[in-house]
């Protein structure tokens, strides 16, 4: 998994690359955390995350409610099938806020 | 030359019935991976649907992941053993390891709740696979999971 | 809950450092498939181009297929082990098998020409490792290759 | 491996999908050369082929042949990059026709 991090009005934007599994989940989570510190909305683009585990889910879950604890948003856009049913099986779709496309995440 | 060698060869009958292997890793989650690329693609050969082995793979990389977590306590240096048998209506993996015991009471004891940062792997690998056995003997772990095929008759 | 023990998994810093495995399979060749799946990712995650990769399961693919072939005269019941190691500088894997010893003049040995129908695979393992090495032992076969990196001192 | 065989306009095209290796390659071998029987042009669609290793193109070699034996064409289309190199490897890019599209190989 790599990550490469941009600014964009107002967001910064995280993009992810590859699996997110108990090996990579910890780099993901200190990249997003950091990246969380500096910008008041963090948008996720996973379109080339190919797989996440409960892990990765795990990493998420906790940069979104740190983003709640500091009035923060995070934005995920991108979800493939993969993905998405990761989330399904672990009920956890409504709790994020999911976008299709980066514009869409953008102006959410 | 060796006309007849190829000719020969190529009319080999296909072969049929169980399929098996065995990998042996070490407890590190570089390996996970190539061994959700081999588990993937085994149950592609076998019949499943793509969106089934994803999920059988998940839950094979979340039972992986758990015995070097737990088992292992993160050493990445331990063994692992994964079998892979495919039979006429089932999968089944089996994971044996040397490491700590688990408490099997801890499955699946978290409720699946939007704020846990963890315990999600046990009800993924519950969610996905038609049966779920751990046995501790002789200081080995085991774990089995066991996935039948759509309209098999052990499914239940 | 246990956040606790969330955090401190989470932290544990990646391994490093060389990184191996084993597979035991039976000589049938719908196992192939998978094999390529598990070399492919291995070669990947190695840091290995795409077109290297697919490079090398093809030349995992053509020795195993020569083990089931000629070694095991296409029996699929027979054992073969696999090992898979990632060095610093390399990939190496080497076949393990207990069938018919095989004659190295016969490598490489027909020209690739358009009309033969066989003796393509060693032609392919040859061009695409940097090292091949076969060995008779104990009554086992063993054929070792190896690929180094891109720049990697050891390529010759 | 699959292959489902069509007509068209006085050629036969298969369709073939999947790994051509040497459990499966016994089977395109014997569809190809009765498709040859039975057509005075076989076109086979490679763009759904993922892999193939010497043992396909050795079943290839042997279907080429026996269309040049009864005077009849074999076109090949639609190779990916993995099949193409492996032809690249084996320096058979030359003995065969082949095309990219399903419409030239038809013309070819
Ligand atoms: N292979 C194992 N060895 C030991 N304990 C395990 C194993 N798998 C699961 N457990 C126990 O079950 C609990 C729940 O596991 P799981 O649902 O995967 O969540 P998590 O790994 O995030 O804690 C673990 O916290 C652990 O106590
Ligand atoms: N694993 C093996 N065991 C025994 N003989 C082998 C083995 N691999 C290759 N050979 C010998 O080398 C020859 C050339 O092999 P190869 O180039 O792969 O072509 P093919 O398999 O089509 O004959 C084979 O015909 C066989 O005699």
């Amino acid at each position: 998994m790599t990550t490469a991090t941009r600014e964009q009005t107002g967001s910064t934007i995280v993009d992810v690359t590859g699996d997110i599994d108990m090996g990579t989940s910890p780099g993901l989570r200190k990249t997003l955390l950091e990246s969380l510190k500096r910008s008041p909305r963090l948008v996720v683009n996973m379109r080339d995350v190919r797989y996440v585990d409960s892990s990765g889910i795990a990493s998420l879950v906790e940069v979104l409610k740190e983003a709640r604890n500091t009035q923060k948003k995070l934005i995920l856009f991108g979800l493939n099938k993969a993905v998405q049913e990761v989330l399904q099986l672990t009920r956890l779709t409504r709790i994020f806020e999911i976008r299709e496309t980066e514009e869409e995440a953008l102006q959410a | 030359m060796s006309y007849d060698q190829g000719i020969e060869v190529r009319e080999t009958p296909p072969a049929s019935g169980p399929l098996s292997f065995r990998m042996k890793i070490t407890s590190d989650p570089r390996l996970l991976p190539v061994v959700r690329s081999t588990v993937a693609e085994f149950a592609a050969i076998w019949g499943f649907e793509a969106e089934q082995c994803r999920k059988i793979t998940l839950a094979v990389d979340e039972a992986l992941s758990n015995v070097m977590r737990h088992a292992y306590k993160n050493r990445s240096d331990r063994e692992i053993e994964l079998n892979c048998q495919a039979n006429a209506d089932c999968l089944e993996f089996s994971f044996v390891d040397h490491g700590e015991s688990a408490d099997p009471a801890r499955f699946c004891s978290q409720p699946l709740d939007d704020a846990s940062l963890s315990g999600r792997g046990t009800h993924l690998i519950r969610q996905i696979m038609d049966e779920v056995c751990y046995q501790r003997q002789f200081g080995r772990n085991r774990l089995s999971l066991r996935k039948y095929l759509p309209g098999a008759k052990g499914k239940g």
